[in-house]
């Protein structure tokens, strides 16, 4: 069941209002303009025992991605893939609306629309992760932890997740004289195959704004938000409307148009943090 | 498991169910068909079947309360019976976070000013599933508002647009959704020109994405008006035998 | 643990006092005699892809029974019978009594009395779900779903629960050249082997009147219940007393004559209902 | 898992135990044996043991308090080692439903309308099964309950009538159970001539279903005049040791 | 998560010096000095159906413990070796502060601590447990059920589980023509090895005072406690500081000289129980 | 699974990663690294990695509210991807244990009674496992609080003593804690010489054990003082980039 928010901070309307002043101007109040994302900070490689694990900062919000690679099943209906989880955990040292417990609706949300953007566009080649059709698999694990929330986790996140996966390698296998498959070392230096990289961008609409990367406070007082996955090619491969207002099919189409460009600078980022870690492939 | 059709189109352009691109499935609805709530529908689209119920709006627990407005409890939720495989009734991630999404699609159509300090709960039940469950219970919610008396900004409804063979078809069925290279469920109130609710899994083009919206509207606007004559006609005839009991 | 209910209405004495005086003239508020159960309609296959389905209206009181029937594994301690499973869902949309979450003591009361009255008087042939004894049996998932709650769910239930049956498919199995068994079709014409018909009544005891199926109202006022279980043969197959008072030994004879007539009602009209279906064996 | 006997009646009458079909298992009652609850009680029928603890009346919780009356709070539990597997000590369904008849059983019985807006708890743990655990464990409530010195309209008592090769016998035990044609567990108050709890598993004619009231109501009339002595020798010695510690 | 408790009761600081100026006399309010520990009780065998059982009375604080023995599977880590659960429940008829529900953080303390002192110091012998390595091996679960509640858990679970554990008989294998194992009989008259015995002592710190097995008020008055687990050659195998309070090291070293010495009372009187209950090996 | 070494120590007495006995592994520290927490540190000794925020005072349920002192709310955890094997993220029984007697390590420490009525939140999220988790979580609530401005009568800090092949060791890392014959975690604040958590798994003698708190208090003091010179330096450079960005 879902409930409207009630432990969400009360917007005063003159906040907003102040806000949409500035925009009148073309400005917001962190002096960027309306489609650049905040500056973004990507370190791979910060856990050693993990698979492959990223630290992205998206402005003040900070996403740690760890990916732990372990031997299973395949599903019945996909026997010759892979498995994919996917999980993110808002953490109550990311903020103060953040209690502890069981994952929420809005964690739970975030962890399924990264997870539907990496499979059904086979972002990560699940015919390669198969050891034994029906049988053996790998999983993978994708932990998305929440550090700080500064607004716009799906970015964040979605940054963190690419970036790990960069930088994943597959453990190594060994066959025991009885014919049973075992985990050799952890970690190898075999990298996991990727198909195609995505980013995610995300817009608020404010009055009749549409901003790129909304900080919380943006997000606070925005109306609805849009969430665009694309790939490198410009197609979209995952989509959510998220929060509690509505569009017009102008405003989508306009942020449509504001998200497609804004990925490109995404991907710049992405391919700039991928290559000063040395990591390009 | 259903096994993945050879062709999604055949060579007279009709799909797997034999209908076209942009046919609907046989939509059947009703109102008032549950004694107890403030509000109900079941609605159909093909063999999809999904009920909602509104109960409300009644005074908010003090924890919940909102000063300025009621609050909204959306549960999406499948019977035990509804799917392929006999579902356990725990709720699952996915079950939440389409109750979620349901709910913000409500936020902005549903006058909660009117009713501060209060809560309106919109429970919606698949009976069946056979694809697009949540674009169905979209529309069921619609019925059951306006059966409720609840006042809301204008009535709304939902449709899921796929992608099969390479052609943007609506209204997609369960095989369409699983084995289909796209599924975008929408949700819309036309006579507003508001969408309150759009997913996507698979990929599209951006051109294909745009023309996604395009399709769910003009699919939405017959829904709509078809919700228009369910009410008026409710109002006509009452306690008329619901489809369930066909 | 079991709480007194604090959820329920009050029942002002006077409305109490007002049922008992229409008692005393022989009538209930309904226009019913004490012994006679409200109108009952019975519908089958309302779900086309379940094996078996039934709404059942008694009055106001609405149930949806959804079977089910998957492959599985037969109990350890009956290796040559298949698996019963009976659940009870009373929804929210129900009753605004009714609250989502887990299972109450009620839902789990009304499904294990249903599920024992098929249980143990083999009202389903359990040894012609077994398919492969002490490895692989049918499991039947009877799942009751109440939709509308205006008193006496237990003989509502049971009416959907044997309507459903009764017009239950079995699978199609086949066998594959790796001499693994796996479902062919989800619903056959093969029909599931009923031994037996049973019907539950219910009766309330208010002051010192036993009335057969209460509604809401009367369930609210009255001193408690009980649940007899019959079958064709008036054999009693499942008992329960239910609610917060007594009996004395005089008012539970009572109850079982009055019960055992009444048995007869529900037992014509489950009949007339499956005759409609065309369904008769 | 025990076996199946081939026989439940032997030639000379006698049950698998040796007692007759209307033979009470040994039964041993102990009052005040908990130092920290209100009251208490250790009841075995047989091999079958169950303690009961009683806490209160102490003031309700606001959210469950009853301006008129007392609320109960039973429960009904198994300890781990009680079973003949070990059991996960999570209420399984069978707890939860016992735990709702039991208080149902004791609701006409305890005075409640003496203490508005308190709570009395009423736990019962079964410490080994062996057969009628829900009849003991009301045995024990009436005890505890007498204890506590809360003011009850009279004792009560519980047995289970069960069917064993066509006989009714009474105070069945876990084999009789498992294996017999109809178990039927009955709770009474005789000195008020009030049965407070029934179930029945199994088959049983309309006279059997009668007769197995008799017969119920015949064993719990002894089993309360037990109750009455036990309690009017707790009150001479006190603090004897328990049987748990014989 | 764990908070600072909020349902103790407050203890009036009135209470608390009455307590110390009779410390300073050298007394305790139950008249014992402060190295002795209540009188303790301990009756095995008190549950026919069990593996092992045992019934310890120290002072007024009450635990019976259960023994089950179960056929499963070893853990990966340990093919050679059986398993041990143990569990405890501070159940609601101990005491009014202890509340029905899933275990709390007081009584997975309990039962973790009284764990570890049996398994890395190999109290049982696990290699005797196995009976197909890697494949089939005892499950031994320990149940502690708190019946009465009145200070100092620990001493008195630890006496009941080795108590419980000296009583214990294994159940009774057969192997079917199948070669598939199965328990003839739950209890057969083979004990489980033992390799030593070991008791556990808790020390209350109040003000200056180490004093031995506080009861309820001592533990709700004291500063802080310790638990020290001895084996018979006085090593330490298991410790714990429980209680929200500190220890300067004087006091620690003061705490193991007078917990050392205590073990040597708690041995004997262990000692003393077995005997009685002849059931020396 | 880490296989057992065949000598925990060589001939030269080093350990398997090259330590003395008494030697420490790298130990870093880092505060204020988290910008919404009132107060936060990141802590590594050797690959083990620990963060800590504080939350709070601000004022408490008041189902949990106390009137002459704040209550502390520990959470230890384990990121998923923090062991071995990927992690449940629901708490297991061994988190448990230890939020616990990591908040009542924190109890004597912190100034709670300045702030009735109100919660301070400790949370600490282990990032990476390698032996010692709880007690680096100690130093690192430690620097928190301090961070956060929480009055503590002294700052504190946290190690682990083991013994392998009968050496007392300093600071075990996994394989040492796994394979090795006791484990001893020590929380301390050395300067007011107050020990306020100690557990013990495995063997020691008396004197093994008394040494081991020896261990301890010395290599703790020498955390402490890593602390204070974290605190200062912190103080003059603001916003130094974190070590998981190395």
């Amino acid at each position: 069941m879902s409930i409207t928010p009630y432990r969400v901070p009360v917007v005063p309307k003159i906040k907003r209002d102040n806000y949409i002043k500035l925009y009148e101007k073309g400005f917001r109040t962190d002096e960027r303009d309306f489609y650049t994302p905040r500056k973004i900070s990507i370190k791979t490689n910060v856990l050693e025992k993990a698979n492959g694990s990223s630290l992205v900062k998206l402005g003040n919000t900070t996403i740690l991605a760890g990916i732990k690679i372990e031997l299973g099943q395949p599903y019945p209906d996909t026997p010759s893939e892979g498995v994919l989880q996917v999980h993110a955990e808002l953490s109550p040292l990311a903020s103060s609306f953040f209690e502890p417990g069981p994952p929420d609706e809005n964690s739970i949300e975030l962890s399924r629309v990264i997870d539907r953007s990496l499979r059904d566009p086979r972002v990560i080649d699940f015919n390669s992760l198969i050891i034994n059709p029906g049988n053996k698999a790998w999983v993978i694990w994708i932990d998305l932890y929440a550090l700080n929330y500064d607004g716009n986790l799906f970015d964040a996140s979605m940054l963190a997740t690419m970036s790990a996966l960069y930088t994943t390698r597959m453990p190594e296998l060994e066959e025991l004289e009885t014919g049973e498959i075992k985990i050799k070392n952890k970690v190898s230096n075999r990298p996991i195959k990727i198909n195609k990289r995505i980013v995610s961008v995300t817009t608020a609409k404010i009055g009749k704004y549409i901003i790129v990367d909304p900080n919380l406070d943006e997000e606070i007082i925005s109306d609805t938000r849009s969430v665009l996955v694309f790939d490198e090619e410009g197609n979209i491969v995952g989509a959510q409307k998220t929060g509690m207002g509505s569009y017009t099919m102008e405003e989508i189409n306009n942020t449509i148009e504001i998200s497609s460009k804004a990925s490109q600078v995404y991907f710049k980022l992405l391919e700039e943090a991928l290559e000063n870690e040395k990591l390009e492939r | 498991m259903m096994a993945r059709p050879e062709k999604f189109i055949d060579e007279s352009g009709r799909r797997v169910d034999g209908r076209l691109p942009n046919e609907l499935r046989p939509i059947k609805m009703q109102v008032g068909l549950l004694k107890n709530a403030n509000g109900s529908a079941l609605v159909e689209y093909g063999l999809t079947k999904v009920i909602a119920a509104i109960y409300g709006p009644r005074e908010s627990q003090k924890s919940v309360s909102l000063p300025d407005r009621a609050s909204l409890r959306v549960r999406y939720h499948m019977a035990p019976f509804s799917t392929e495989e006999r579902k356990n009734p725990v709720p699952t991630r996915r079950e939440i976070e389409l109750s979620k999404v349901l709910r913000e699609s409500l936020e902005p159509i549903v006058m909660t000013n009117y009713f501060p300090r209060t809560t309106i709960d919109v429970f919606v039940e698949v009976l069946q599933s056979d694809g697009g469950t949540r674009t169905v219970a979209a529309t069921a919610a619609s019925l059951a508002l306006a059966d409720a008396g609840i006042p809301i900004k204008a009535l709304f409804g939902g449709v899921a647009v796929g992608k099969v063979d390479g052609v943007l078809v609506v209204d997609i069925n369960e095989v369409e959704d699983m084995y289909g290279d796209a599924d975008m469920p929408i949700v819309a109130a036309p006579d507003l020109n508001l969408v309150t609710l759009y997913q996507l899994n698979g990929v599209l083009s951006k051109d294909e994405f745009q023309e996604a919206f395009d399709i769910a509207m003009n699919a939405i606007t017959g829904i709509v008006n078809m919700e228009k004559e369910t009410l008026k006609s409710s109002y006509q005839v009452e306690n008329k035998e619901g489809d369930l009991e066909k």
